[in-house]
């Protein structure tokens, strides 16, 4: 039932043309390293790096993980060996694949955040940067980011004057409002918009009376918070006009594809990857046969056909 | 190296002592060998309950003609392991591996010593077989202190006593062996050894591997120790795993685990 | 290991004195008919019934709900019989019992509120009012009466006139910051909090590349959120003094202590009943045996003993 | 009438047809005889995903000395059917029930008619069973037309032959029976039965359904149908199974398919 010739599967994310609509999502890839001798990082639409911030963090104390019913809590606390490192030592293995190289980038004040994309925006081999905005506010005595539409489209505006590369701003769920967020992130400049990050949650050790985590609460991500993710892109998708790239509890092609049929462009595939390392080929095979059975020639023919 | 996901299917899955169970299954033979102190993350396919994989050392390997066999020893402590003791012959498990590093094996060492609580004894075993195995090394050089709350807790001592002589059971309720703490049985005796021609391999409860770091203290003795920290990835990427280690300059950093460890000095490490 | 003495139970919200701290969630236990068959009522620490407007509601059409990964969507749309007719009709029934009876009551304008808090509290048998604030704001264009303070409060004020029985403010989870509605509730008078209300998600049905819900958005609830409303009790008990009510992917025992451990006074037992007819009961009996195991005399000495 | 859940040991669970199973299990004798089209809520107890227990109507049911038997005749469909598919024998299951409301059963009728279509003989096969044993009805009375898209969906055939006589079998590609609709099979034969003394019983797709809506759209045949909506509670909880049925004036409302029926008048339905 197979059709001979393969479908069509790029993708474009404004100016950034990817061979496909499958991403890692940032934190759950590592550099691209880790998971290379299980996936050949050429095939991938994109690979989002771990969040870098400008100097190496040291992140959370352990415990820092714990399992939930269809997925798990992190409070990994963005330990990352910051920017410079990055570009030093990960770099130059990434620069060996043909691959979209996005990097994720994270600061505690807006001036963190413009330092970073600053040296990323020069740094040979990175052909996109998202944003997450997720993170305490260390100015606004540790408010999100992006929680505020006014301070989420200030760090969109700092980002995109420091660098050339298209910006995808990755929005929080934990907001009454996300297309507020969004609208004010394209608004301020974003040529993308990535969603979801995780959603806040704690875990309780009954027997020790003690949190799970040691940060006491984490990041809550897996299938379980997928009906949240696709709700808020359905939110998003129409209230923008940027491109959109769904993010949250993926672990099939068909999780993808209810993604890219609401109108994302891209997808990411995060907690996936622990559970199966192998998942975003496993993911990427899906969506072309998917197309193939169907007799769909072009992935941007399904995207967005999603009928209310 | 390329990493594949393997499907196990078990061979034999059976309880060997309370609450512990020894499983073997066989993998295909493009899985590589492991190196003693390894570990596979393993999962029963399509079930999403529990969500993420578990560690579980390799605690044997074999290479057959058209296939590889690998022994887990594990303790059923939740519902993970719950669900594996549960399968039945024939049943099948994804498992990837074998991953984190292994013991480094010093092989000009006198003697060699090994400290094990309760299941902990599963990722020393293979180390045991191994350093047994290689021509250049007396089983006489071989100590072992085995120890477990109780008699029904002390596992793997069947396997030992085919591969070395000199083992002290100790047990805190004195049910089987010495009625003491497999560390202060092991302080008793630690003027028999040299810090210098001695290397220590540990592996059992934190509060154990605590106690061990206190008792070596000041000492010269190197011990290198396997650690256990709840994982979600196994391979590096989602520093889950974090365990607190000194660096040469002596400042706290974390490292992983899976892919840092999950084998470190004991020396190194930072308990909290 | 049991002890011979049957520990204490009883804890009060308020004024309001229960048996136990296991009360059913609204919508998910009928008008307790359903599964008075199943449950011997009399047993429970409340009965929570289906929410109840100033005139019957027809609902929202079918499809009304689609399972996810470790929970549910429902779009119900708040389908009831009305006010009058459950005074009528079904308060007799619940009258033969003697158990605490929470009316769930919902508007779609401040006075709506305001004539249902009336009715009720003129009614015998009803022993409190628990307020649905998540429904979407008529007035206010949808936007929900629960995810702005100064609604939240005005509508608790509202209530409050009206009636002299207990009033239980129930926060929906779709907000950026829950403790400044939880204030905002207890200031204008709530007598207890109760929390959370199901988090807005979406079901894509591939095939069809529809909405699984008739409705597109429905309610998440089951274990899958239960992350969220640990986390979301844990940010509310520490900001407000009035007793908090656990809600959330409560399915064992295990599940509610580690709500009362984190400090709320009751929990609510909602999906689960779904899944297990009997689970408002094994909650009950397996809390009792974990305080028996561990000798603990009073379920109050438990209350709040979490250690962060 | 107090309402337990029942653990029902699996006696036999076999694939009679392609993709569809015969289940037969027994539960303990307090459960209470099903009327024909009553249900009952199933899962696997402990298992969280699939997260819902699923409706199945009970296809069979005796009552032994010491416990019942009952039969499940379901089509492998999504997750669950096929989880359910995998069990084998000596595994348990958690069922509630029976629930909701069977067959209203009037025996003074000439004609009864059936209309099944695929699985949808499985609440209906019940109720053939029930007539045929009560005395007062002679099975010369009962026609039934069985449909389905081919021959491998045709299921309950042998066991309606050991009941009935008259039994007209089509499917869509005519690979069994006569090249036809069910419906159309039907409607082609309606000439025989008088609205007045003739009852219909149907069980089927919703296409197949709304077609017979069509088909006796202006007669005065009274039509009963069993109806399928996704559920949660199965017992009128959670208002989640709404269906829209016309009240004595006409007017639209959502009732239950678990509590209100699953047994409606066709002619009741409001079809979207
Ligand atoms: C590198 C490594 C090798 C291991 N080798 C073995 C082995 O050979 N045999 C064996 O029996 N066990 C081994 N473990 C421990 C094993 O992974 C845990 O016992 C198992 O994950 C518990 O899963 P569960 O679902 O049964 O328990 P859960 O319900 O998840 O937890 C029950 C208890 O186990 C503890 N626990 C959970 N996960 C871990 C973990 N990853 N490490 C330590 N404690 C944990 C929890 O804190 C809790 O007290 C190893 C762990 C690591 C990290
Ligand atoms: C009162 C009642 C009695 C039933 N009796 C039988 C029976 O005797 N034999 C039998 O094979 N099936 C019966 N069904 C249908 C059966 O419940 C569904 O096939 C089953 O729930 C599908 O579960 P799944 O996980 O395999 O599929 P899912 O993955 O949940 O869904 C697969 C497909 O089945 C459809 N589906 C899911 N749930 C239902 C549902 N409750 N009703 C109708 N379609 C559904 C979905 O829309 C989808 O197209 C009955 C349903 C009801 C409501
Ligand atoms: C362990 C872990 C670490 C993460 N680290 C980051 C990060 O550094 N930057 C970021 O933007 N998102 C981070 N995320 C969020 C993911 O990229 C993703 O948005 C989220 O996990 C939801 O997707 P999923 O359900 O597919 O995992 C992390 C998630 C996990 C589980
Ligand atoms: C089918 C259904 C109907 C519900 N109806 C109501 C309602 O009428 N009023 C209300 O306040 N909450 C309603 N809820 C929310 C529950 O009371 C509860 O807050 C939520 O489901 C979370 O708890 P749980 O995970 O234990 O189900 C409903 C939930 C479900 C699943
Ligand atoms: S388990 Fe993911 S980094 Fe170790
Ligand atoms: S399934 Fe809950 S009311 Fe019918």
């Amino acid at each position: 039932m197979k059709s001979k010739t393969s479908p069509q599967m790029a993708v474009n994310i404004g100016q950034l043309k990817l061979k496909n609509p499958v991403m890692t999502a940032s934190g759950t890839f590592g550099y691209g390293e880790e998971y290379s001798g299980y996936v050949d990082l050429n095939r991938l639409g994109a690979i989002v790096v771990k969040g870098l911030s400008l100097k190496p963090r040291l992140g959370n104390p352990p415990p820092r993980i714990m399992e939930t019913a269809g997925g798990m809590l992190n409070a990994v606390g963005l330990q990352n060996i910051g920017v410079d490192t990055f570009i030093e030592e990960k770099l130059p293995f990434l620069r060996n694949y043909d691959v979209a190289v996005i990097a994720n980038i994270y600061g505690e004040t807006y001036d963190e955040y413009k330092k970073v994309a600053k040296k990323l925006s020069a740094a040979k081999g990175v052909h996109a940067l998202e944003v997450n905005i997720s993170c305490p506010n260390v100015n606004k005595g540790g408010v999100s980011f992006g929680s505020d539409p006014k301070i989420a489209a200030r760090v969109t505006r700092i980002v995109k004057d420091e660098t050339s590369q298209p910006v995808i701003v990755k929005l929080t769920p934990n907001v009454t409002d996300i297309a507020i967020i969004a609208e004010a992130v394209e608004k301020a400049g974003a040529d993308a918009i990535s969603l979801i990050n995780t959603l806040t949650g704690m875990s309780v050790n009954l027997k020790a009376r003690k949190p799970h985590l040691k940060n006491i609460t984490g990041g809550l991500s897996g299938p379980a918070i997928k009906p949240v993710a696709l709700r808020m892109v359905w939110q998003v998708i129409r209230r923008v006009s940027v491109p959109v790239i769904g993010i949250g509890g993926i672990m099939t092609a068909e999780d993808a594809l209810e993604f890219l049929i609401l109108g994302a462009k891209a997808v990411q595939i995060g907690t996936a990857n622990f559970i199966n390392p192998h998942a975003t080929i496993d993911v990427i095979e899906g969506i072309k046969n998917y197309l193939s059975n169907n007799k769909i020639k072009d992935i941007n023919e399904i995207i967005g056909t999603f009928q209310p | 190296m390329t990493k594949d996901i393997y499907i196990g299917e078990i061979l034999r899955n059976e309880e060997i002592q309370e609450d512990c169970f020894l499983m073997k299954m066989k993998v295909a033979s493009s899985f590589h060998d492991p190196l003693p102190g390894q570990f596979v993350m393993i999962r029963i396919a399509g079930l999403n309950d529990p969500f993420l994989s578990r560690p579980i050392s390799i605690y044997s390997f074999s290479r057959g003609k058209s296939f590889c066999s690998i022994e887990l020893l594990y303790r059923v402590v939740g519902k993970g392991t719950q669900i594996l003791a549960g399968l039945i012959k024939g049943s099948q498990v994804e498992i990837h591996g074998p991953l984190g590093n292994g013991f480094e094996i010093s092989t000009v060492k006198e003697n060699i010593v090994f400290i094990a609580g309760g299941i902990g004894i599963a990722p020393l075993s293979l180390l045991i077989e191994h350093l047994c195995r290689s021509a250049c090394l007396f089983t006489s050089a071989i100590t072992v202190y085995l120890g477990a709350q109780r008699a029904s807790a002390i596992v793997g001592l069947d396997k030992l006593q085919k591969l070395c002589r000199d083992i002290t059971v100790c047990t805190d309720n004195g049910t089987l062996g010495t009625k003491s703490l497999v560390t202060q049985a092991f302080q008793k005796n630690i003027k028999k050894f040299s810090p210098a021609n001695t290397v220590i391999y540990a592996c059992g409860p934190k509060e154990m591997l605590k106690s061990l770091a206190k008792i070596l203290n000041t000492s010269k003795f190197s011990c290198q120790v396997s650690l256990e920290e709840r994982m979600a990835c196994g391979t590096g990427a989602c520093m889950g795993c974090a365990v607190a280690i000194k660096d040469q300059k002596g400042t706290l950093n974390y490292k992983r685990v899976c892919a840092d460890g999950p084998v470190f000095n004991l020396a190194d490490i930072i308990w909290d």
